[in-house]
């Protein structure tokens, strides 16, 4: 019985060693950022890859949209209200795309620092409501929670 | 108290038990149905942002909810089994497997319907959504598992222990939104404070998320009551009541 | 009353989505309460078969 | 009794390689299958150099990825069939020790092939040198890791008929997880982006792993003989 | 050392059951120290069952199993210490020889000293062939190899699954020899065979299931 | 006698499909892995779509390939086993005969459900319609030629050990061909080319095939036990 | 309908080498009509081996095997006919059922219509097990499977390898007549065993390796 519990109590340490030290690095790794997008910032830190694709995410800054009047070019200003990225995109704009509201662009970063997307997706919020209660909201001129989009580093 | 439970979870008992908690369950869960899909569909508002095609929430939600919650059932009741060997939990476990894989495939369906023209694509390796389709291919795999071995109890225990190998996953689903950057939104209803929704839409999304948890628990005791027929088919008390059944 | 009908149905543009993933979701759910129905009927059956057959015996 | 615990970990270590070393195609065809679903790749594609050298470290990681699957099946099937599984479940040392032994064999009899020949492939394909480091540090941390997941998930199936398949169709969703942290942080080494972050996921799984592993092992041996 | 009259093994009213099928219910036995048991029936009617519960890899639906008056499931790893299990199944790696199978079989159990490895061999008639790969001897030659490890055993109590399969006359003769010695030196011994023993000074009890 | 041949070819392929359909994991592993290896290139790819688009038809050839590969070891590996093998070859029956029986079984069990999810996955990842109509052609008339090399090389490796990687090297070149042409194939067919040579050649290879597997494998079966 | 006096099988001065080791040479023997010929020796002596030449499965390194005065492989396809071979190996699938497992094996043999499947299996007590699948089936009821191929079969020639292993006492008997039933309507069968046949009525020869 003696060596039945010393094995026991062994293996429990050996797992619960292991457990703490795995759970270690998994926070270390999530205090570094694995990305799904890079936000301006990074990307005028020059974090961003140069030559492949990658995806850039933030808010469309207000009146910043410029249709082209012949064909679906669309160029807008994407912020994260520390920093701006220009991206240019032709093809049709999804449901969600407004001024001030959140998108992730797929693309390539130009030579010149415009983001030449393929692939505009849009972000949207975590809130719902009525648009009756998102006027009266706005009338009140209280702001809508904040957008999930922006995390300034 | 042991033998106590194992009293009451035998078969017998349990068949008996799980006729009538079949009708209970299936009656709710049809009513709150029919109340849900009205409320969603026709009573409440459309959403400021997304419009009509809000009206999708109550049914992705629920079915990511439930493909999350019938894993952790899955799982609790493979190990229950596993350990004081009671035969009931390791049917419900494996009557959990179908369904929680057909809930998963739901919540990856109808948030591809959403996504589409919320996004502006089906489909995005975002953590979400990666994780989640893990989430499908586990469940296929216990399935896999359970149909290539024979033996029943054998069966129950190997699965038992995938599914308890494959729990990682479930933190990570729930919490990927937070760890990483994804395209997929932050929590709205689960949310510790306030419920980003408002009161109009949270109504029919509870009720539809009532109706589905009701209907996984009429869903499964049918099919524990299969298992458990084909299982027992020799033991005394399946034949009498086949036998009071035919004549 | 007929164009709210066809409003409805319209769901404000989003019907082809809204309206498969309503769709998804029913075939799906009833599709899990039908197969397991007809296998216990199979099940049932045979085992019916079985005890008949012991009787003879 | 501790050097003894040792002992018995080399014996089975060293039967276990020299059984791999006995019927060398055991290590041969892991590492042949390996080159071949490398190079069919510029067969199917065609020989456009830009598109294979963006795929190639992806692609050589999937086809380690499944060579090392199919191996795993050396890793119990036979001691399963001839009933050497049994003497070890009946054996005075504990079964977690055994497997251990077991699992470092496998991982030196493919594992370590496996990462050379990638090193190999890569430097024949061209790859950027950061490719091929970081090639190497993802397969050092990644590929212990399949072994040992492998051999858990081997212990639940061993014996079944289509064992081979289903064995695949169970591992790989949780291989998934090594393959795509090692590509990031193969991808992001070449672009000169900080790629801790993936390193250290990719250390904890391995600890994870190493222990999981065994005692989900013992545990599944025992059941498939209860 | 042990008393003769307290029984060393003892079954306790063991039930078993494969797929829904009841094989059988209400067996028991017991065995002192020093006796042989017998076990024989017809085909199918769960000999081989019945082994695999005596040494702990299966798990009896009813009933227990005693070794040294507690169950044996209290401290498995205590008991299978005492065991030395030949099934149906040779246990040999069919690329390794006789000799290095034995290692490797030695290492994994309790072994006695008395023989070395070449010895153990000699005695069951392998020495000419320790040194082929097993893939390459006959059905009897490997029955041989496996059988040897009952030399180098330390084990207390054998568990035997028909182990006079292909053994030829002399094989026969060698292995009910080795039985009945281990049993005078007051080991016990569980035995499957359809023949008729012949252990002389041992005490030989028969169920028959 | 005619008649009689034809009796036993059904009885051998009704045999056949029954064992694979009563354990029906046999048909559905082949499938699932074929979903996953598909799926894992989006992973290590990362997603970007004209890539993915571009180098899709070659990667579901691939996946195909090798999860037939994988699944030609039920061929004949049980029916060595267990001695059905030796009965065969004792059978008052030309070996030829069983032996096409065995390997039609084997395509309508792994071959046909292979062809079906191709198209699947194809409608599924946005492959244009040419891509899809010309998979569908060639992988009709190419899996075939692999159930048969297949059966023929199988029987050669049954029995040895690390037998599935063995097969899976003495096959994946005689596959090469097939492979190849079926995507020239495909892509010229994007490229609004003519095909008609390639699907010639594919032609050619399935009658080839036919005509020559039986009596190879019959032969190599022999030889395996002489 | 033969002469008795002449032999039916025939085997000359055969030599049988595996790998490089000498396992036999100069083995021969006649059998007539009628007659069975037990084949005994030590482990590894090559009985299994002068079996699978018997049945044409290998070929001797020397010597040869002569049918009806014809050697058997000028028209092999012809010989194997008359041939009805059980090894070691069972020859039956673990995912059919008893049943399914004798369909099989008719459809590839030239059967006899004079029993039906179901008696065979009856005959062999096996009737309450015809329906479940070989693989749950334990060693003794696999082997009776398939001996019950000896039931449907037509073929004038048995070559039989160690039958008797795992079967019971009952098992054994049966044998036993089907093998003596068969010599006395003047079939041959060559069986490697270490038991003593009892066959009345039968010329039986032996042959020790
Ligand atoms: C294929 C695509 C998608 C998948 C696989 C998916 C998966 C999931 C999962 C697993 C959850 C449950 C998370 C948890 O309880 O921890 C969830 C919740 C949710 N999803 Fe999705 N989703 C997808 C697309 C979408 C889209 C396009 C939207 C909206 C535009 C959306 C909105 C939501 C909302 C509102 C919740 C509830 C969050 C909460 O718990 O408060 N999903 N989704
Ligand atoms: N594949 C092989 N390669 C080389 N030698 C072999 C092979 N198989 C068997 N042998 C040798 O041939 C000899 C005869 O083997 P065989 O199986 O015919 O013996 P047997 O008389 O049937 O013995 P048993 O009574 O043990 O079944 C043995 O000494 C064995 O070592
Ligand atoms: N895996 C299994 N699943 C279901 N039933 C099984 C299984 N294995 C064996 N059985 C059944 O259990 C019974 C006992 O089998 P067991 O192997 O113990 O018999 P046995 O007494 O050893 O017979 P034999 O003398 O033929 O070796 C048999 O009737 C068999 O059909
Ligand atoms: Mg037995
Ligand atoms: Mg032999």
């Amino acid at each position: 019985m003696n060596r039945k519990r010393r094995n026991v109590v062994f293996a429990v340490c050996f797992i619960v060693a292991g457990m703490t030290i795995a759970t270690t690095l998994a926070l270390k790794a999530f205090r570094e950022n694995l990305l799904y997008f890079y936000s301006p910032s990074q990307v005028q830190a020059g974090k961003a890859p140069q030559s492949r694709p990658f995806r850039i995410g933030g808010l469309v800054e207000e009146k910043s949209v410029v249709r082209n009047p012949d064909n679906l070019t669309v160029q807008f200003v994407l912020t994260d209200t520390m920093q701006t990225v220009t991206v240019v995109y032709d093809g049709i704009l999804p449901d969600l795309f407004r001024e001030g509201k959140g998108v992730v662009a797929n693309g390539k970063l130009r030579s010149d620092g415009v983001f030449e997307a393929f692939e505009v997706l849009a972000k949207h919020d975590e809130n719902y409501m009525p648009p009756e209660v998102a006027d009266a909201l706005a009338a009140a001129n209280k702001p809508i929670t904040v957008n999930s989009v922006v995390k300034p580093e | 108290m042991l033998r106590h439970i194992n009293q009451f979870a035998s078969p017998k008992n349990f068949y008996a038990l799980s006729c009538k908690l079949v009708h209970y369950f299936g009656g709710a869960c049809l009513l709150l149905f029919v109340a849900g899909v009205f409320g969603g569909l026709l009573f409440s508002p459309p959403d400021y942002q997304q419009g009509e095609s809000v009206r999708i929430i109550y049914v992705h939600v629920p079915s990511a909810w439930m493909s999350l919650f019938v894993y952790i059932v899955m799982a609790g009741a493979g190990t229950i089994g596993l350990i004081w060997r009671i035969k009931i939990m390791d049917v419900i476990a494996r009557s959990s497997a179908p369904l929680g894989a057909s809930f998963t495939f739901l919540a990856l369906a109808t948030g591809s319907l959403w996504g589409k023209p919320m996004w502006g694509a089906w489909w995005v390796w975002d953590a979400r959504l990666t994780s989640e389709l893990i989430l499908l291919f586990l469940y296929l795999g216990y399935i896999a598992l359970q149909s290539a071995i024979e033996d029943p109890r054998m069966a129950a225990r190997a699965g038992a222990i995938l599914a308890l190998i494959g729990i990682i996953n479930i933190p990570i689903i729930h919490f990927s939104v937070e760890w990483w950057s994804t395209l997929h939104q932050g929590p709205t209803v689960s949310k510790l404070d306030a419920p980003s929704i408002h009161i109009d839409m949270l109504i029919p999304l509870l009720l539809m998320a009532l109706a589905y948890m009701c209907y996984f628990i009429s869903a499964v005791l049918m099919r524990a009551r299969c298992d458990l027929l084909a299982l027992e088919r020799n033991s005394a008390w399946v034949g009498e009541l086949i036998g009071e059944r035919s004549r | 009353m007929l164009p709210e009908i066809q409003e409805f149905f319209h769901m404000g543009g989003y019907a082809f989505y809204v309206w498969s993933s309503y769709g998804l979701c029913f075939i799906v759910l009833v599709l899990n309460i039908i197969i397991p129905l007809c296998r216990e009927k199979v099940i049932i059956r045979s085992i019916a078969i079985q005890v008949h057959r012991k009787q003879q015996k | 009794m501790k050097s003894n615990l040792l002992d018995v970990f080399m014996t089975i270590l060293k039967r276990d390689l020299s059984l791999g070393l006995s019927r060398s195609s055991e290590i041969a065809n892991p590492l042949i299958f390996f080159f071949i679903v490398v190079m069919i790749f510029p067969f199917a594609l065609g020989p456009e150099s830009n598109l294979l050298q963006r795929i190639m470290p992806g692609v050589i990681w999937i086809a380690v990825l499944l060579s090392a699957t199919l191996s795993l099946d050396m890793m119990f099937r036979s001691d399963f069939e001839d009933g050497s599984l049994e003497l070890m479940l009946l054996s005075r040392y504990p079964m977690t020790l055994l497997i251990m032994a077991k699992i470092t064999a496998h991982w030196l009899l493919t594992g370590a092939p496996l990462i050379l020949a990638s090193i190999f492939l890569g430097v024949l394909l061209n790859l950027p040198v950061e490719s091929l480091l970081y090639l190497f540090i993802t397969m050092m941390l990644g590929t212990p890791v399949l072994s040992m997941v492998g051999s858990a998930v081997m212990a639940l199936t061993v014996g079944l008929r289509g064992g081979g398949v289903l064995l695949a169709l169970l591992i790989l969703p949780l291989y998934i997880p090594v393959l795509i942290f090692s590509i990031a942080a193969i991808d992001n080494a070449i672009l000169g982006l900080p790629i801790t972050g993936e390193i250290y996921i990719l250390g904890a799984l391995l600890v994870l792993a190493i222990t999981l592993a065994p005692f989900a092992t013992s545990t599944s041996l025992r059941i498939r003989f209860g | 050392m042990y008393e003769n009259t307290s029984a060393v093994l003892e079954a306790v009213r063991l039930k078993c059951v494969r797929g829904e099928r009841l094989i059988f219910e209400n067996v028991g036995f017991q065995l002192c120290s020093g006796e042989v048991l017998q076990i024989d029936g017809p085909n199918g009617s769960g000999k081989t069952s019945l082994l695999r519960i005596l040494c702990g890899l299966a798990v009896a639906e009813e009933g227990e199993v005693n070794w040294k008056g507690r169950s044996i499931n209290d401290d498995l790893a205590e008991y299978v210490r005492e065991v030395n299990y030949i099934g149906h199944n040779n246990g040999i790696k069919s690329e390794l020889t006789p000799l290095e199978n034995l290692v490797v079989a030695r290492s994994l159990m309790s072994s006695n000293r008395e023989f070395s490895l070449m010895e153990a061999l000699a005695q069951m008639n392998l020495s000419d062939i320790a040194d082929i790969p097993v893939r390459k001897l006959s059905s009897g030659q490997c029955r041989r190899v496996a059988l040897s490890r009952l030399l180098i055993s330390q084990a207390r109590l054998w568990i035997l699954d028909e182990p006079f399969t292909t053994l030829d006359d002399n094989g026969r003769h060698l292995v009910q020899d080795l039985i009945a010695t281990h049993a005078r030196k007051g080991g016990n011994a569980v035995i499957v065979t359809h023949e008729s023993l012949n252990l002389p000074e041992v005490i030989l009890n028969k169920l028959t299931l």
